[in-house]
């Protein structure tokens, strides 16, 4: 295999990485305080990716200029989503588990539905920042590559919320010890509505610069939330610099497998690593997983 | 413990159970009441996007129809249901246009999977179905007697391409689709035809199912330095491959994307970068077919929207249906079946004839055309072209 | 009286922090050992890897004779250590009775005996008025003794008891000793695991192990613990 | 003791043995579309309801137990009954080493695990050369609704008798208490993986059974449609609407949501699933345990019950 392929395959799988992780961020935000998984990650995913290729068709609002908004509708849903639905979860911990699970479940149902109301069954996709940049006789797609800077840009600012500012120590705190944080006199209530507006605000954010990457419909939601669980199932859950590098194994993993095996191996690759991981390392390569 | 709960479920197991007793059949007059047309549409759904404008197709029929008195006197009416794409709703729904609306005639749903589930409720209440959105030939040779294909077999879809890639000495063919039955019963069949045609297959390899990444497939491609790109696609992963090719600066010299670009809106998802490329369609409002011409304005003024090859197949398996009704001057099943099996006859789609045997067409042709400036051209057969091909596909440095 | 579980030289480290290092004791059939701690000693490791919930890491720990290592938690209580938890959380969506049938499940064969079993040692314990009551109802201390009929439903020959008394009035914690005492008079053996109480673990314990950051700081009868200097200074301040 | 239970259960699935060939073709297919998610409800209750582990992956076994009847008949010649019956077969004895496999997942890891599994067996079978890939397996024409829906109705009386043994056996005890506290269970004696792999592979057996006789009402096979995720997750909705780990729950949810979706679907196709989005919300708020409970107490009742035998 020449070294130009290996590069091009190489930049190719790190820049899927980029947006891999770019759509897995969100979750650990909101696992990382709550412990609680979002089921309807991915479908917060594809509904930002419909809005922002709708603004795109219409208003010709671009997908990064649409980054702000983005966020800030992701996060309203989130904290909206927290507030009404997982304030009243059952104490026991086995109960509230598996009754987060089944209420996002619901909520994931009723974003589908929604957007199949709103946006009809037919894919979208932005066609912006579609042509690819040549470094000799590597090519690089800008929009792959405006996601993996996103992607680094996204994780660096959470790590630097996380550890300079009060709300992003009070954050963290809760992450590590619940009941230690509620001690020190942290409003875990708000607390949990932050980190689920935060997570939110990110996956919608990434939901507008996936509108330039895919064509996505209403039903493509479930394809997204898979995907980021196997990034962070392997980056463990809660760390942010595991879920850059369990993305970047992953991209790896499936554009070097869907060369050499076949294009159904590259796309069985998230599925297969995160079962193997999940069973052979529970807590992820850096993460401090679920008690 | 409290009775009351399951007095009531049990209540209401049996006034559901009866429903399908008591309803009074539909009592109506020899010949005023309307002939009602059945079918189920896919307007949710996995094939919520290939389905789109088949609704409208069948409407503009029916609203021409009775603007000219009907059939046999009688106003024509449509009733649909939106099967969401699934087999097993299809069937339930069939059954209850035939048992419960009680409908004269019965149209097909759209995509193989769910025709072969409904062809069983139509052999079963011995009701002809031409299925409009059906082009792959294994639903049909099962020795079935009631279901007729509406539209050109697969397998010739890319003929054209093929055609264009042997005139210009394009020898190095890669093939590669989406793995789905449609794309598949075209790519089985192309290695015969690339070789009858003196093509060198130098890649060959189908990609799953909404697929999340095609630049391992576009490297593929590139390193077989293919010169043709054969790609059966729909419209989302048309555009997906396009982009994946236009990022790796991949530009073979011959690219087609069978069934993804004949939608209007790939022209205005993909722009500029449409340009030159390849695509299957039935249809063309140029076809000098019969009535095509009015069939497309009239269209257009009621929809605002141009029509489609679903549109048009759907209008014409309308046409074929009515002039079996018209020839039957009755609404007799058999003798609508015999018609449609043995006729030949000219739709807005060209000549309609199929196998008695089987049911499979024969007559109607499908056209290759090629996006050109941002708008949808006829390339091939020759007989029907609207302009020539322009080859070799445009490095997408100089667009 | 032979022994009947032999603490081997165990150690148990988690990532670098250990958790216990070094213990060693022995418990012969019907003693009752009260081993005494501060939180984080290590009491409630040191009873996981008894019960199986935790591999040692180095060392062994014999039940009868027999290793323990490498077995799984449910064929150790089956060979007969039942084990109450420190976190007392009965089985939601089951009810009192139901609870203790399940321990009474592992010897008995069918739902009719189990449940038979399980109401006689609800009446031990003095819980059958709840039988029929969902477990979630029952108070701290209803709850500590449905904790205990559990696991005596399984017919244990060693108890471990993770801080029973912990939260209890001294009248409750006196009704507990009572019944501990009975334990000892059917030939079951107890590992209690206490924090302080030093009255009550003075009167009924046959032997005491003190437990400091994982290591055995004394082992003896309560007469000699209660002299050793290094007790005295971490349990009695000077002697007053 | 006879328990009112099996009364009720016996007299709906004799309803439901007498009406359909008395009904018209449409009151068959709506028959067999109510049976089959009610029995799918029932099994997938055996392991996300007792068992307390959410799978979001049984349409594997599902789609496995299509294809043995698709594949059977096509390729071996073989009678349909017979193949359907392999099916089931051939799901119980892949469950135990799946089961043992992806029961060491816990909570939303284990759910996405097996919708993974599904996933990756669809991919599978369109890219094995034996399954006729994603063109899918054309069965022999014919209206076989009746035959598909008395083999579905005797895989449902089958499911409800499993979930009764479970709902009244030491072992459906001993599964309850693991559901609550897998440790504590351990350390009273349950051998937990082993219960946790029994109730993952009976609840692998119903829908491998399932697939087979939806297959032949189908008499079209393709991995797109047998492993759908679509009929994964109503199924899923229909059991947390009826009430996830009680006996009622799979008939309740399953029986209402299908006939809802079938007459609410025809009628506003894009809104339909949005309704049932918000309604799994507001009963998984209002009524943590699902509808039945909340009409009969499952508990109260079953509470009565070992009180007076104590």
């Amino acid at each position: 295999m020449h070294l130009e392929l290996a590069a091009q395959l190489t930049i190719d799988g790190l820049l899927l990485g980029g947006v891999f992780a770019l759509a897995a961020l969100g979750l650990n935000v909101i696992f990382g305080v709550t412990r609680i998984v979002n089921l309807a990650h991915g479908e917060i995913i594809v509904l930002a990716a419909l809005c922002a290729s709708v603004a795109f068709q219409q208003r010709g609002i671009t997908p990064i200029a649409m980054l702000p908004f983005a966020f800030v509708g992701g996060a309203v849903l989130g904290a909206i989503l927290e507030r009404i639905v997982f304030q009243r979860l059952p104490s026991d911990p086995a109960g509230a588990e598996t009754t987060s699970l089944l209420l996002t479940f619901g909520v994931a149902y009723f974003i589908v539905g929604f957007s199949l109301a709103v946006f009809t069954g037919d894919f979208r996709s932005t066609p912006y920042l579609t042509s690819g940049l040549q470094l000799g006789p590597i090519s690089i797609g800008e929009s792959r590559l405006v996601a993996f800077v996103a992607a680094i840009a996204i994780a660096g600012a959470l790590a630097v919320l996380l550890r300079a500012t009060p709300i992003g120590r009070a954050l963290r705190a809760a992450s590590q010890n619940l009941e230690g944080a509620r001690a020190c006199g942290i409003d875990i209530g708000r607390m949990r509505t932050i980190s689920f507006a935060l997570g939110s605000g990110v996956a919608a954010a990434a939901g507008s610069l996936f509108s330039m990457i895919y064509a996505v419909n209403p039903d493509s939601g479930s394809q997204f939330t898979l995907l980021s669980f196997s990034v962070v199932a392997l980056g463990g859950l809660g760390s942010y610099a595991g879920t850059l590098l369990g993305a970047a194994i992953l991209g790896l993993a499936v554009s070097f497998a869907g060369f050499f095996g076949s294009a159904q191996l590259g796309q069985v690759m998230p599925y297969v690593i995160f079962i193997a991981v999940l069973l052979f390392r529970p807590n992820g390569i850096l993460g401090k997983g679920a008690a | 413990m409290s009775h009351t709960f399951f007095s009531r479920a049990l209540a209401a197991a049996l006034a559901c159970a009866t429903l399908g007793l008591v309803v009074p059949g539909r009592t109506f007059a020899a010949d005023q009441s309307p002939i009602v047309i059945g079918a189920t549409i896919s307007q949710t759904g996995s094939y919520a996007v290939d389905a789109k404008y088949a609704l409208e197709g069948y409407q503009l029929w029916i609203k021409e129809q009775n603007a000219k008195g009907g059939l046999l006197g009688r106003k024509i009416e449509l009733k649909t249901y939106d099967d969401a794409s699934d087999p097993a709703t299809a069937v339930s729904l069939y059954e209850r246009l035939i048992d419960q609306d009680h409908v004269d005639f019965i149209v097909g749903p759209y995509s193989s999977a769910i025709t072969a589930a409904v062809a069983n409720v139509a052999e079963k209440h011995k009701m002809p179905m031409i299925s409009p959105e059906v082009s792959a030939a294994a639903p049909f040779s099962r020795g079935l007697h009631y279901i007729f294909m509406g539209i050109s077999q697969s397998t010739h879809y890319v003929e054209g391409a093929i055609a264009i890639a042997k005139a210009n000495g394009y020898k190095r063919v890669a093939i590669t689709g989406e793995d789905s039955a449609f794309p598949r019963s075209i790519a089985g069949a192309l290695p015969d035809i690339t070789k009858a045609a003196g093509l060198e297959v130098v890649y060959s390899e189908l990609y799953p199912h909404n697929a999340s990444d095609y630049s391992a497939v576009v490297a593929k491609i590139k390193e077989s330095n293919a010169d043709a790109l054969l790609s059966i696609s729909y419209f989302p992963d048309a555009i997906g491959m396009l982009r994946a090719l236009k990022q790796a600066n991949v530009a073979p010299k011959l690219v087609y994307f069978a069934v993804g670009p004949t939608e209007l809106n790939f022209g205005k998802e993909a722009g500029k970068d449409a340009d030159g490329v390849l695509a299957t369609t039935n249809w063309s409002a140029n076809l000098k077919t019969p009535n095509n011409a009015e069939f497309a304005s009239d269209f257009s003024t009621t929809y605002g929207t141009p029509a489609d090859y679903h549109a048009a197949a759907n209008y014409a398996s309308l046409e074929v249906l009515g002039a079996a009704i018209l020839h039957a001057k009755a609404l007799d099943q058999e003798k609508v079946r015999d018609f449609m099996a043995n006729t030949k006859m000219r739709t807005v789609l060209g000549n309609y004839e199929v196998d008695p045997a089987t049911g499979l067409q024969l007559g109607y042709t499908s056209l290759t055309l090629q996006w050109q400036g941002g708008k949808q051209y006829i390339v091939a057969p020759a007989a029907m072209a609207e302009r020539k091909a322009i080859v070799p596909f445009a490095d997408w440095s100089k667009r | 009286m032979s022994t009947l579980l032999e603490v081997d030289n165990v150690a148990r480290s988690f990532g670098g922090v250990h958790a216990l290092d070094g213990v060693s004791f022995d418990v012969a059939e019907g003693e009752i050992v009260c081993i005494i701690g501060p939180n984080g000693a290590g009491k409630t490791t040191l009873f996981n890897v008894i019960s199986g919930v935790l591999q040692p890491s180095k060392g062994d720990v014999r039940f009868r004779g027999r290793s323990l290592r490498g077995m799984p938690s449910h064929r150790i209580a089956g060979a007969g250590i039942g084990r109450t938890y420190q976190v007392v959380r009965p089985f939601d969506r089951l009810t009192v009775l139901e609870n203790v049938m399940v321990g009474a499940l592992l010897h008995e064969r069918g739902l009719a005996p189990a449940r038979r079993s399980a109401a006689a040692v609800l009446e031990a314990v003095g819980l059958e008025r709840f039988a029929g009551a969902p477990a979630e109802s029952l108070t701290l201390t209803q709850r500590k003794r449905l904790e205990v009929a559990r696991s005596l439903a399984t017919r244990p020959k060693l108890l471990l008891l993770d801080e029973v008394m912990a939260g209890l009035t001294p009248t409750e914690g006196d009704a507990m000793c009572a019944f501990l005492r009975t334990l000892h008079a059917q030939g079951i053996a107890a590992i209690g695991a206490v924090e302080h109480v030093m009255r009550v673990v003075m009167s009924i314990s046959h032997r005491i192990v003190v437990l400091e950051f994982g290591k055995m700081i004394a082992q003896g009868t309560p007469a000699e613990v209660a002299a050793e200097p290094v007790v005295i200074e971490a349990y009695f301040g000077s002697a007053t | 003791m006879s328990d009112r239970r099996i009364a009720i259960s016996l007299v709906v699935l004799l309803v439901c043995a007498i009406v359909p060939p008395l009904g018209s073709g449409y009151v068959q297919s709506v028959f067999y579309i109510a049976v089959l998610y009610v029995a799918l409800s029932y099994g997938w209750n055996l392991i996300a309801g007792y068992a307390g582990y959410l799978s979001f992956g049984q349409v594997t076994f599902f789609g496995i137990g299509a294809y043995a009847v698709a594949l059977g008949v096509t390729r071996l010649h073989l009678p349909w009954l017979l193949c359907a019956f392999a099916g089931g077969a051939i799901a119980a004895i892949l469950a135990i080493p799946l089961g043992y496999l992806m029961l060491r997942l816990r909570g939303a890891f284990f759910a996405l695990g097996m919708l993974g599994l599904a996933q990756t067996t669809r991919i599978a079978t369109e890219t094995a050369p034996f399954t006729g890939g994603s063109s899918g397996v054309y069965l022999p024409p014919g209206s076989n609704t009746l035959p598909a829906y008395y083999w579905t109705l005797a895989v449902l009386a089958l499911a409800m008798g499993l979930t009764l043994w479970v709902d009244r056996s030491a072992f459906g005890l001993r599964l309850r208490a693991l559901r609550a506290d897998e440790r504590a269970a351990g350390t009273l004696g349950v051998d937990v993986t082993r219960f946790k792999v029994i109730a993952f592979v009976l609840s692998a057996i119903v829908p491998g059974l399932l697939g087979g006789g939806y297959a032949w009402y189908l008499t079209y096979v393709d991995p797109a449609s047998m492993f759908s995720t679509r009929i994964e997750l109503q199924t899923v909705a229909m059991v947390i609407l009826g009430g996830i780990g009680t006996y009622w729950g799979p008939l309740v949810g399953g029986a209402l949501m299908s006939q809802v979706s079938e007459s609410l679907g025809a009628r506003f196709p894009q809104g339909h699933l949005m309704i049932f989005g918000g309604l799994i919300v507001a009963v998984l708020i209002a009524l943590p345990r699902g509808i039945v409970p909340a009409i009969s107490p499952a508990r109260a009742r079953r509470a009565a019950r070992t009180a007076a035998a104590a």
